[in-house]
């Protein structure tokens, strides 16, 4: 247990990970598979977000305070930006997977009047 | 002060499990759509909370002000999809 | 100054106390709607103000500050009612059956 | 945080983000699964600002949790489909789980290895990121790191992603932009009626929205215009702004909000944005500089190089912003019209 | 200017898509000859850098994005884009047949999507932005942005299908973006122990301080297995066949030749530069997966060719197969089979090329592209018919043409590692590739159509036109003069962009 807790936000990232792996490559549903991929990607954000925390630090927008001044900032009370960056990158790239592929799967159904794979695939090889 | 801050904070999480459970058993997407909107106020109250905690409130006013407007819109998108069908539980097309 | 936001912010959360039991236990929608609707608005009202006065007592509220504050407090006032109206009558709608007292809840 | 390490607040919300994302997942009604995302969206950006990343938690608070949960509701009301039965392949089932949890003890076979959660001196910590806490306010005299970081030090990868929203909007126009005298395809029969104007049901909704809008835009732009000293800028500012066109075409009728704004207006504007970006980077070069280096740019514009290179991170953001605002009205009317752009959620 | 010549590879096709984005709702007209001009300036850009790079000492190019450069003890702290041996010559082979494509597709974008191809050289053009970033960044994360860039807009471009591209398209999207988020999961593992991003940065790192970290033996894992579902290797390859071949034929002549090309090349540079060919054998688990996992994918992609009847689905299988060289080259890490691998990246993307070039033509003529229906195709097309013949030659690996000294590498490598289950895999997709040559001549030179069994010669010559067909042949007569020329490009350019490797 000591040595679980300094590291449980990698295990709960794991879980939420494996979480949408499954339902990407499980689920039937194509909306359902477009929800799991986002979940998968909410997993990484986190991840990387999580190794960028520091313990007992501010947030990256530097103010006049105490011990904290704008020319000489105290660089551990401060939040890592960087993985702060990537990550809102890879959120904004995530939102843009996702419209396509929910105007893809709007595609699918006025097609196969169905969202569910197996089906699909029944009509196709028809 | 800090400290009741985080009592208060733990005490609202603690309240959001129960709304939590009534997401979970339903048994209508309304009833469902009711508890995430209640969770969705509640997560303004919470990033306050967290803003004091930091002693930078200022800059997560900012943040809440965002939350606010756009829970409101999830809620208001929702309702008027069910606004235009026939029945709630109807399941059309059961794919 | 910090009284009055203990007493506005445990007064908020007995509110939403109130809330998250009438919202788990009320027999059918339209109820779980009074307490969801009425109890929730309420209850972020007071612990936002409650806020206020926190900040306050920490010595570093401005004017922008508790502006941006009752802005919020403005719009959840103005939000939330809107959307419980939308749900409500989305469920009115919907054709969900109020509860009876013989428990037929259908 | 005060005086608490960051586990003590986090692993609360953390279990309850993950109750959220299973229950999403095994939810059967797709609306419910929707809405239930929005939530785990939300809870996400909660735990994202405990950990101390605001702007991420603004731009999730917004990209994910309201307009990707709007754009999910307008696909399953296009199409109809409320409920699915679960499929019945159990045995693919299993495999797969078999290889999520095998994928899954391989990536924690990696756990001794890590840092511990909130070291100030893992690596992460104190290769890089040091010099843009350190040297922000002397290279640009912005304060919020991020907004440096994003739009400067690798402003490239933003010019990039602002080119990801653009091609997104541009993809979901081609794949669903269909001629509306051509089309043959029929309203889903679970549609009651065309939502055409309903002058009794939506009168409070309606006023509302007349009050928030204006608010909202003029948030907004004190989002892009004050990014520099608060969480926010291009993306969250456009986000809101999209979402606050969104709300109007939502509130009232899509015919309405199209008669201002004309597809082709949307179309253009998108790329406009772009254009803003790189063009910026292109000046820099022709006032010898390096591609995207601001500080070439301190002849024309006030101020010293540092100065500059403020201004022409709010250059930046100014294209970001407008991209992202007509992309995501763009992929909205598209989802939600099912690219006929007449009528809408 | 001459300093700017990096960073205009890129921006070119960028600009040139947003400016036919722009004026294709004034003059629809003219997006086409913007992009066209876009593609033009990216490819001259790269080519007057092989020559730059010939003449610099170092043998490598670097141009820091926004000015920012080395910051002595924190590396490297913007983003900066590189080009060296290895990505020159990889630059110029996208740049060339990304241009001939273009040209290629205008008049069957034309006739297949009349009336919606509003944004497709929009799109076009972005792909190619894409896969050019892929191979000139120096960045690892701003790889990810990129790799998404050129994803979406492939998406696009083969739902412009219609019918069942859709489908195909979505499964693309679901195993696409896996493969993204596990190669930024990759990223992360990596980021975790190394702080940095940088692949000068990573290069030095790595080998030295971190061989024995598991984490950066996950990340390296991770990032491997994303590039190759980004490439459709063995386990991953299922939506590849469906979607190039119900794409449009400009999407598959483009697609096809350049994307999994490119990722292989993503994945050879991860595994050369940022982590080491001898980390690669000191892993050697994964090495001999990896090399079983190829030999397979050559088989399954040879025998599905086999089963099929439809020009288009074999060409994509091919696909599959070539993949397996190109992975198994690479992970043999040895000389000849490194050598053999980025050798065959531009061999193969010529020789698909000219294959769906080759395709792209009988479909604008007859319309469909079922083996059977193609008789007497040599009398309808000889041309196009003798540049098929050709480029099935390339792919069986006959000598004047280039397949042939690639895969003279790959076996030499492979022998020298003593992996002759990749041997027997590369002779028996020879063999599979022959088989299906001889059916094609069969059909379309011995069987004769009706017309002409009559003793009536006049059957009618209906060739594709001429701004098909002279790209057409442009990449076919490459496929020879990349054979004439294999030395010269082994010894002045690949011998260069490899590193030392250890003797066995």
């Amino acid at each position: 247990m000591e040595d679980i807790i300094p590291k449980f936000n990698y295990i709960v990232v794991v879980v939420l990970m494996m979480t949408g792996l499954w339902s990407m490559l499980a689920q039937g549903n194509l909306i359902k598979k477009c929800i799991g991929m986002a979940i998968f990607q909410t997993g990484i954000i986190l991840f990387f977000i999580s190794i960028g925390a520091k313990n007992d630090a501010l947030i990256p927008i530097l103010t006049e305070g105490a011990n904290h001044t704008f020319d000489n900032p105290n660089i551990d009370k401060v939040t890592n930006p960087l993985t702060q960056i990537l990550m809102l990158t890879a959120i904004v790239v995530g939102v843009a997977t996702l419209g396509v592929g929910l105007a893809l799967a709007q595609k699918v159904y006025q097609q196969h009047d169905s969202f569910d794979e197996d089906e699909i695939l029944n009509n196709q090889t028809k | 002060m800090n400290s009741f801050i985080t009592i208060a904070g733990v005490t609202l999480i603690g309240l959001m499990l129960l709304v939590l459970i009534r997401v979970i058993k339903g048994p209508t997407v309304i009833d469902r759509l009711v508890a995430v909107n209640v969770i969705g106020t509640k997560s303004i109250v919470l990033l306050l909370f967290s803003g004091i905690l930091f002693g930078q409130l200022d800059m997560f006013v900012d943040i809440a002000l965002g939350y606010g407007l756009l829970n409101f819109i999830v809620s208001i998108a929702a309702s008027r999809y069910y606004q235009h069908r026939k029945s709630l539980e109807q399941k059309g097309k059961t794919s | 100054m910090e009284y009055i936001a203990y007493f506005f912010i445990v007064v908020g959360l007995i509110f939403f106390l109130g809330t998250s039991i009438g919202l788990l236990r009320f027999p059918d929608f339209y109820t779980r709607m009074h307490a969801a609707g009425k109890g929730d608005t309420l209850s972020t009202v007071l612990i936002l103000v409650g806020c206020i006065f926190a900040v306050g007592n920490q010595g570093d509220l401005n004017w922008i500050l508790a502006l941006k504050i009752l802005l919020i407090i403005n719009f959840v006032f103005i939000g939330s009612p809107t959307a419980t109206h939308a749900m409500m009558d989305v469920g009115e709608r919907a054709g969900a059956k109020p509860w009876n007292k013989k428990g037929e809840n259908k | 945080m005060a005086d608490l390490p960051i586990w003590h607040y986090d692993t609360l919300f953390l279990t309850l983000a993950l109750l959220f994302g299973i229950t999403a997942l095994a939810m059967q009604n797709l609306m419910g699964a929707a809405i239930v995302f929005g939530a785990y969206s939300f809870l996400m950006c909660l735990i994202w600002t405990t950990m101390g990343a605001v702007d991420v938690a603004f731009t999730e608070a917004a990209v994910g949790a309201g307009v990707s949960t709007v754009f999910i509701f307008a696909t399953i009301y296009n199409t109809g489909v409320s409920a699915t039965p679960n499929s019945p392949r159990i045995a693919f089932k299993i495999f797969a789980g078999l290889i999520a949890f095998g994928t899954g003890a391989f990536l924690l076979s990696a756990l001794p290895d890590f840092p511990d959660w909130g070291d100030p001196k893992s690596p992460v910590n104190s290769t890089i990121a040091p010099y843009y806490i350190a040297n922000s306010i002397t290279d640009a005299h912005v304060p919020n790191i991020v907004t440096t970081v994003l739009a400067d030090y690798r402003g490239f990868d933003t010019l990039l992603e602002t080119t990801v929203v653009f091609i997104a909007c541009i993809a979901i126009y081609s794949i669903l932009r269909i001629d509306n005298a051509k089309s043959k395809v029929t309203e889903p029969d679970i549609i009651t009626s065309p939502p055409a104007y309903d002058p009794t049901d939506s009168l409070i909704i309606r006023q509302a929205s007349r009050i928030m809008v204006p608010f909202m835009q003029l948030f907004a732009l004190y989002v892009i215009a004050h990014g520099h000293y608060s969480p926010g800028g291009g993306f969250q500012g456009g986000v809101i702004l999209g979402a606050s066109i969104i709300l109007l075409s939502i509130s009232f009728d899509l015919k309405h909000v199209l008669q201002q704004w004309t597809e082709k207006k949307i179309m253009i504007l998108t790329a406009l944005g772009v254009l803003i970006y790189a063009m910026v980077g292109l000046a820099c070069i022709l006032m010898d500089g390096v591609y995207l280096d601001y500080a070439a740019l301190d002849s024309v514009l006030p101020g010293d190089e540092a100065y500059a290179r403020s201004h022409g991170i709010l250059l930046v953001e100014i294209g970001v912003g407008i991209t992202v605002m007509f992309s995501m009205i763009g992929i909205y009317i598209n989802l939600a019209s099912n690219g006929r752009f007449d009528r809408g959620l | 200017m001459i300093k700017h010549l990096p960073i205009f590879i890129v921006l070119a096709p960028l600009l040139g898509a947003v400016f036919a984005a722009l004026t294709s709702w004034y003059r629809p007209k003219l997006s086409f000859p913007v992009v066209l001009s876009g593609l033009f300036i990216s490819f001259l850009s790269s080519f007057c850098l092989i020559f730059k790079l010939l003449n610099s000492e170092s043998g490598i190019i670097h141009y820091q994005l926004g000015g920012w450069g080395d910051k002595g003890e924190y590396g490297i702290v913007g983003i900066q884009i590189t080009v060296d041996y290895l990505n020159s010559l990889i630059l110029t082979a996208v740049t060339i047949i990304s241009l001939l494509t273009a040209i290629f597709s205008s008049q069957s974008v034309n006739r297949e999507l009349a009336g919606q191809q509003r944004y497709f050289f929009a799109l076009f053009s972005l792909l190619v932005t894409g896969l050019l970033g892929i191979t000139i960044t120096g960045d690892i994360f701003n790889l990810y942005v990129f790799m998404e860039i050129a994803a979406l807009s492939s998406y696009a471009l083969i739902a412009y299908g219609k019918g069942r591209s859709y489908m195909a398209s979505f499964n693309y999207l679901i195993m696409g973006t896996m493969g993204a988020c596990l190669y930024l999961l990759g990223v992360g593992f990596v980021f975790v122990k190394t702080g940095t991003l940088n692949i000068e940065n990573l290069s030095l790192l790595i080998p030295q301080t971190l061989q024995a970290s598991q984490a950066v033996f996950v990340g390296f894992v991770l990032i491997i297995v994303g590039a190759w579902a980004k490439m459709a290797f063995f386990p991953m390859h299922g939506w590849l066949p469906n979607a190039y071949t119900y794409a449009p034929t400009a999407s598959g002549a483009l697609l096809a030749p350049l994307a999994t090309k490119v990722s292989v090349y993503a994945m050879i540079r991860i595994m050369i530069t940022v982590y080491s060919i001898d980390y690669v054998l000191k892993s050697p688990n994964i090495q001999t997966a990896a090399l079983l996992l190829s030999s397979i994918s050559i088989l399954v992609g040879s025998f599905f060719s086999l089963t099929q009847t439809n020009l288009r689905k074999i060409a994509c299988y091919f696909i599959v197969s070539e993949i397996g060289y190109m992975v198994g080259g690479a992970w043999l890490a040895n000389d000849p089979g490194l050598k053999g691998a980025v050798y065959h990246i531009i061999a193969d993307a010529a020789m698909t090329s000219a294959l769906f070039m080759v395709i792209g033509c009988i479909l604008f003529r007859t319309g469909q592209v079922e083996l059977k229906k193609l008789d007497g195709l040599f009398y309808k097309m000889p041309i196009t018919f003798i540049a098929l013949v050709i480029t099935m030659a390339a792919l069986i690996g006959v000598p004047p043409t280039c397949g042939f000294f690639s895969k003279f590498y790959l076996i030499q490598g492979a022998a020298q590692a003593g992996t002759w289950h990749f041997v027997g895999a590369l002779l028996i997709s020879s063999l599979i590739k022959a088989v299906i040559l001889f059916r094609i001549i069969e059909i379309g030179y011995n069987k004769v159509p009706n017309p002409a069994k009559e003793g009536n010669k006049t059957i009618p010559r209906d060739e594709a036109p001429l701004s098909m067909l002279i790209p057409t042949l442009i990449v076919t007569l490459s496929l020879i003069a990349l054979g004439i020329f294999t030395d010269t490009l082994i010894t002045d350019f690949i011998a260069k962009a490899l590193p030392e490797i250890p003797a066995p």
